[in-house]
């Protein structure tokens, strides 16, 4: 019973998912919803589950003093600063550096987001722009047909799209640019897009039927 | 050990340095090359010139702070448009790290036009499990709203008494950092069928000229060049106003020196050709 | 006297205003009103349709809107329920219709003055919510889906009568590889699920090649890391690793703690991930799922580390970073087929055999829409290529 | 530069300071990296628990219970939510108990994966099919121009986009071996494709230094302050 119950649960919602596609009735539609809406309340709790696993992770390392554990101190002390502030009540003003988890302009809540998540966030994304610049020089080296196509598109592509790629060789590069933009790569993308339809039908088929059972931990 | 076998095996923080500087320098410099105006964003500009005052456009901001020197212009520049034409906007966020960021810019561009929160725009704020949102917000807003981002109940709303469903919104535009995008084309364009326009990214904007050939959208808008083309057609005078347009001077100077980088490693490749 | 007066400025009043609204002649009806059911609706919807108003063309004083009227009865008072601009020559009347009630409907034709006519009642119509869809192209969905589900399925029931060919991935390969070297070394395997939800089609072809991948590294016993980003996708992995573990034989190898949950912010995760590639220097990295602008990262830190790198996704920007940065890359479709090529399992091989036929399909019907497309224009296709190459 | 408080100006040096932490990455991990790292860890995490139950948990779920609970009286589809949702998120609350009450969580984690596997079936035939086949077709049929009016040039096009998709397709054939004639097209496929991947990252390039440019204006921002 350890695998025939969730299969059967499975079988039974994909089943009721894929068929309510096509009937606009609104008794199955009615049902859709609240499933949505029970999916996203288990997602929700799940989350404490994460949590426990984060922060155990952490506590065991200052437990067990393993090396690096003084950096744990920090998650965990703004981890709990961080979700406190959410259910201090509003009344319970302790100024801009603690208190209280509101949406409103100062909140500690906001400034948590606007001066840490935020910023660290931006951050770890800009340094994409170094990365592609170091991927762009290892991998851009014409050592096959397959290769040099990679590299010519791409920096046609770089040139056609800043303006002063047209300005050093003329319009034509930038309209080069679109067009490989608009017609060979639309061409590329159709291909991979009606393969991966074709996959994900094909994985969500054997999900339901339950022929992948891997999430069950393999084995028939 | 040549030269060229040293540049080959370059320490790519080298590399870092010189995309660093290539930055920062041209905060000194202004150059200033025109943007030319692609068809596909002239479309969306066009397409809202074409309404009247009062009609709604259902708005979805959907970008986090790391998009922001490319998606904020756009969402200002759309506001800009929308605003001053008398438009209303109806708009949420379904991208987690977005909410705040939507919100700031509303109610930034809402205040520079005197607009009234809850008559002239409303913001329904976030839910997680997008795709589930959009479908639901298709039969009724309150479904997934029943209260909005600031905890009104949504019914209180003025402008909301007449709006059910996306049919009553005149076109869905969504600013979108993430594959976000997709859920509005697949549910909300594929099951609704409302015109859909979408502001995205320029990594993004490539995967979505598919869609806007198979008419899924019928509007692009692409990355900071986009945004400065966006800029150029609301038209207003400034650098407050053309953020985009400003940075695309810088754009220019790091983009050759990647490509010196990617020239140099190939001449680098072939002058060692053989060693190895 | 003054009263004399006032009668004489509210006579004038009075015939300035009538001659006004004379002047004014009210718009013509609609014409030809029906009413039915909205097809392939949930229900309360009933859709109108009717010839325009002729008014909408004059200069002066057009009609610039319509509005819809309904009643339970035909003499019974009408109330409004909705409304429709010019031009149109049909609307769907919705506003606090019920299900199976009967109604009758009008037009109410208006003027840019505001005069207006009313047409014919027309009804009654009654909304009912359908069953199913029969709105052309969602049968054309569902032909389609039930003649693909029906190859893949015939295929799954043949494959195991008959040795089936697939072509060799080089990716797929690799991973066997990777498991290998990772032993050799005597160093980690990192496997990223990528940063979807567990509703993400991308996310559950991840499950199942983690599953396939985590039998192999308890076979060779070496060591797996697997951080999480969603803590449904969390949940599930545990299940999946762990499992994987027992059908090797080796439960007792399964630690708990390299399967774990870091947080459900894409940077931040990331931020986390950087740092366990440079510290635990695991000697295969595994970026199979759904994934976005982290996909760079990923892969240059990989890089840095000294990892050997397989990544596979079904997000087509991310696919190009890969490629480029990635020592092998699954495109689309190679991941989502990957389970089934490790499981080495009939039915598996025989699901991909089916995905292909879908191709086939899909193949012949854009050739065959070329061509129709061709013959109803009246060219052939060596003429529009003498077009093309003369720019005509 | 505009006057700011000196609470704000606290704050943007933290904003600053974390994204320096952040920035010394590049040249090699270091402690300042770890602790940014750590910090915002624990940062998302709270930021999640807040934002999950204020905006989900309560709404959707606490403050229906708590109608059901404290006899407002809920409508029977509420109540069935209320109650399906509780018994698979109690489900899926196992887990933290381990063992055999932990197996109970594969009931809701097989709902949800049912659910997602479902719509993914006809969604998956329409969005990544239907429309695509769509797009192939119609190009050539329901064109609103004339397809020889546009000089040609889209007519082309269009005849391009069919050839890239089909031989990219090819490439994706994984049950014939790739040879001969059909070996060649798979090749062409794969053309196509590697143009598609080189130009989507020069294409991508752009966004990327975007960024960087928008750190460094807060950079300045953040100096200013200063001086």
């Amino acid at each position: 019973m350890r695998k025939e119950i969730p299969l059967a649960i499975m079988l039974v919602t994909g089943v009721f998912m894929a068929v309510q596609f096509f009937v606009p009735h609104e008794i199955p539609s009615l049902i859709y919803t609240n499933l949505n809406k029970t999916v996203q309340v288990v997602g929700a709790v799940a989350l404490v589950l994460g949590i426990v696993s984060i922060l155990s992770i952490h506590l065991a390392k200052i437990g067990k003093k393993q090396p690096g554990f003084g950096y744990s101190y920090f998650l965990i002390v703004f981890f709990v600063l961080m979700a406190s502030s959410g259910f201090l009540p509003k009344s319970l003003n302790l100024g801009s550096f603690l208190g209280h988890g509101g949406n409103e302009e100062g909140s500690f809540f906001l400034n948590m987001y606007n001066y840490v998540l935020n910023p660290v966030q931006s951050t770890m994304f800009a340094l994409l722009a170094f990365f592609i610049a170091s991927a762009a020089y290892r991998a851009f080296r014409a050592r096959s047909i397959i290769a040099t196509l990679l590299l010519l598109t791409a920096i046609i592509v770089m040139l056609g799209r800043v303006p002063i790629g047209p300005a050093i060789f003329g319009d034509w590069i930038a309209e080069l640019a679109d067009w490989i933009m608009a017609v060979p790569n639309a061409g590329a993308k159709r291909a991979i897009i009606v393969g991966v339809g074709m996959g994900i039908l094909s994985l969500s088929l054997k999900m339901v039927l339950g022929i992948e059972r891997a999430w069950l931990g393999g084995g028939r | 050990m040549g030269f060229f076998e040293k540049m080959r095996q370059i320490d790519r923080r080298w590399i870092f340095l010189a995309v660093g500087v290539a930055i920062i320098l041209p905060f000194f410099f202004y150059i200033g090359l025109p943007i030319k105006v692609t068809p596909e964003v002239k479309v969306l500009y066009d397409s809202v010139e074409r309404l009247k005052p009062g009609d709604v456009v259902f708005f979805a901001p959907e970008y986090d702070p790391g998009t922001i020197p490319e998606l904020q212009p756009m969402c200002h520049a759309f506001l800009r448009q929308c605003f001053s034409k008398g438009i209303k906007i109806v708009a949420v966020c379904l991208f987690q790290l977005g909410p705040a960021q939507a919100e700031q810019d509303l109610t930034l561009i809402a205040k520079e036009y005197n607009q009234k929160y809850g008559v002239d725009y409303v913001y329904l704020g976030y839910k997680p499990y997008p795709e589930t949102v959009i479908l639901n917000m298709g039969e009724d807003f309150r479904k997934s709203f029943p209260k909005d981002y600031y905890g009104n109940l949504v019914d209180t709303l003025p402008m909301m008494r007449n709006l059910k469903n996306y049919s009553d919104t005149k076109m869905i535009i969504s600013i979108n950092a993430t594959s976000g995008a997709d859920y509005w084309i697949r549910s909300a364009h594929g099951r609704y069928n409302i015109p859909l326009g979408l502001g995205v990214t320029a990594v993004m904007a490539t995967d979505y000229y598919t869609y806007l050939q198979s008419g899924q959208l019928f509007a692009l808008v692409g990355g900071m060049k986009g945004a400065a083309e966006m800029e150029q057609l609301v038209g207003l005078e400034g650098k407050k106003y053309n953020r985009a347009t400003a940075r695309m001077d810088i754009q220019n100077f790091a983009h050759l020196v990647i490509i010196f980088f990617v020239i140099l490693g190939n001449v680098a490749y072939f002058a060692t050709w053989g060693k190895k | 006297m003054r009263k004399l007066f006032l009668a004489a400025l509210l006579s004038t009043f009075f015939l300035i205003s009538f001659s006004f609204v004379s002047a004014q002649t009210p718009p013509a009806p609609v014409t030809n009103l029906t009413a039915k059911d909205t097809p392939s609706d949930k229900g309360a919807q009933v859709d109108l349709s009717w010839t325009a108003s002729p008014d909408e063309q004059r200069a002066e004083n057009p009609v610039i809107g319509y509005q819809l009227l309904v009643a339970l009865s035909s003499d019974s008072p009408f109330v409004a329920v909705g409304k429709a601009d010019a031009g149109a020559s049909g609307a769907t009347a919705k506003d606090g219709l019920k299900n199976d009630q009967s109604y009758y409907f009008k037009v109410r034709a208006y003027a840019a003055d505001s005069s207006f006519s009313e047409s014919e009642v027309a009804g009654p119509a009654t909304p009912t919510g359908q069953w199913w869809n029969t709105q052309p192209n969602y049968i054309w969905i569902f032909v389609g889906m039930v003649m693909l589900v029906g190859f893949i399925l015939y295929n799954i029931r043949k494959a195991g009568k008959e040795e089936l060919y697939i072509r060799p991935i080089a990716g797929i390969n690799a991973i066997d590889e990777g498991i290998g070297r990772a032993t050799e070394m005597g160093k980690p395997i990192l496997y990223i699920c990528g940063l979807g939800d567990a509703a993400q089609a991308a996310t559950i072809a991840a499950f199942s090649v983690l599953g396939r991948v985590a039998q192999k590294v308890a076979q060779y016993q070496s060591r797996l890391i697997v951080p999480c980003y969603d803590p449904i996708v969390f949940s599930i992995c545990q299940d999946v690793v762990k499992g994987a573990y027992l059908n090797a034989g080796r439960p007792e190898a399964y630690n708990e703690k390299d399967v774990f949950f870091v947080t459900q912010d894409q940077f931040p995760y990331m931020a986390a991930v950087n740092g366990i590639m440079l510290r635990e220097k695991p000697a295969t990295n595994f970026y199979i799922g759904q994934f976005y602008a982290e996909s760079l990262m990923l892969a240059e830190t990989g890089f840095q580390a000294g990892s050997i790198q397989i990544a596979g996704t079904d997000q087509l920007i991310q696919m190009s970073f890969f490629i480029v940065a990635c020592d092998f890359t699954l495109i689309g479709e190679e991941m989502y087929a990957a389970s089934a090529y490790l499981s080495k399992e009939p039915e598996q091989i025989g699901s991909i055999k089916g995905q292909d036929w879908g191709k086939v399909v899909f193949a012949s019907l854009s050739l065959l829409g070329v061509v129709s497309a061709l013959l109803e224009h009246k060219i052939g296709f060596f003429e529009m290529l003498k077009k093309v190459l003369l720019a005509e | 530069m505009p006057e700011i408080s000196l609470v704000t100006a606290v704050w943007t040096t933290l904003a600053a300071f974390l994204s320096l932490c952040i920035f010394s990455f590049l040249y090699k991990d270091n402690p300042f990296y770890k602790i940014a790292e750590h910090i915002v860890v624990g940062v998302s995490n709270g930021y999640w628990v807040i934002l999950l139950f204020r905006d989900t948990f309560k709404p959707l779920w606490l403050d229906p219970a708590w109608s059901l609970v404290s006899g407002k009286g809920l409508s029977a589809e509420l109540t069935i939510f209320v109650l399906v949702s509780l018994v698979f998120s109690v489900f899926m609350l196992l887990r933290l108990i381990g063992g055999k009450a932990a197996l109970l969580s594969r009931w809701s984690m097989a709902a949800i994966l049912g659910i997602s596997a479902g719509v993914l079936i006809p969604l998956s035939v329409q969005t990544y099919m239907y429309e695509q086949l769509k797009g192939n077709v119609l190009s050539f049929g329901a064109f609103p121009l004339p397809f020889f009016s546009v000089a040609g040039q889209a007519a082309f096009n269009n005849l391009l986009i069919i050839i890239g998709s089909l031989s990219g397709l090819a490439y994706f054939f994984f049950s014939k071996e790739h040879k001969g004639y059909f070996g060649a097209t798979a090749q062409v496929g794969i053309w196509f494709l590697m143009i598609g991947f080189g130009a989507t990252f020069g294409y991508t390039v752009m966004a990327r230094l975007s960024l960087l440019i928008g750190r460094i204006e807060f950079m300045k921002e953040w100096l200013q302050i200063f001086f």
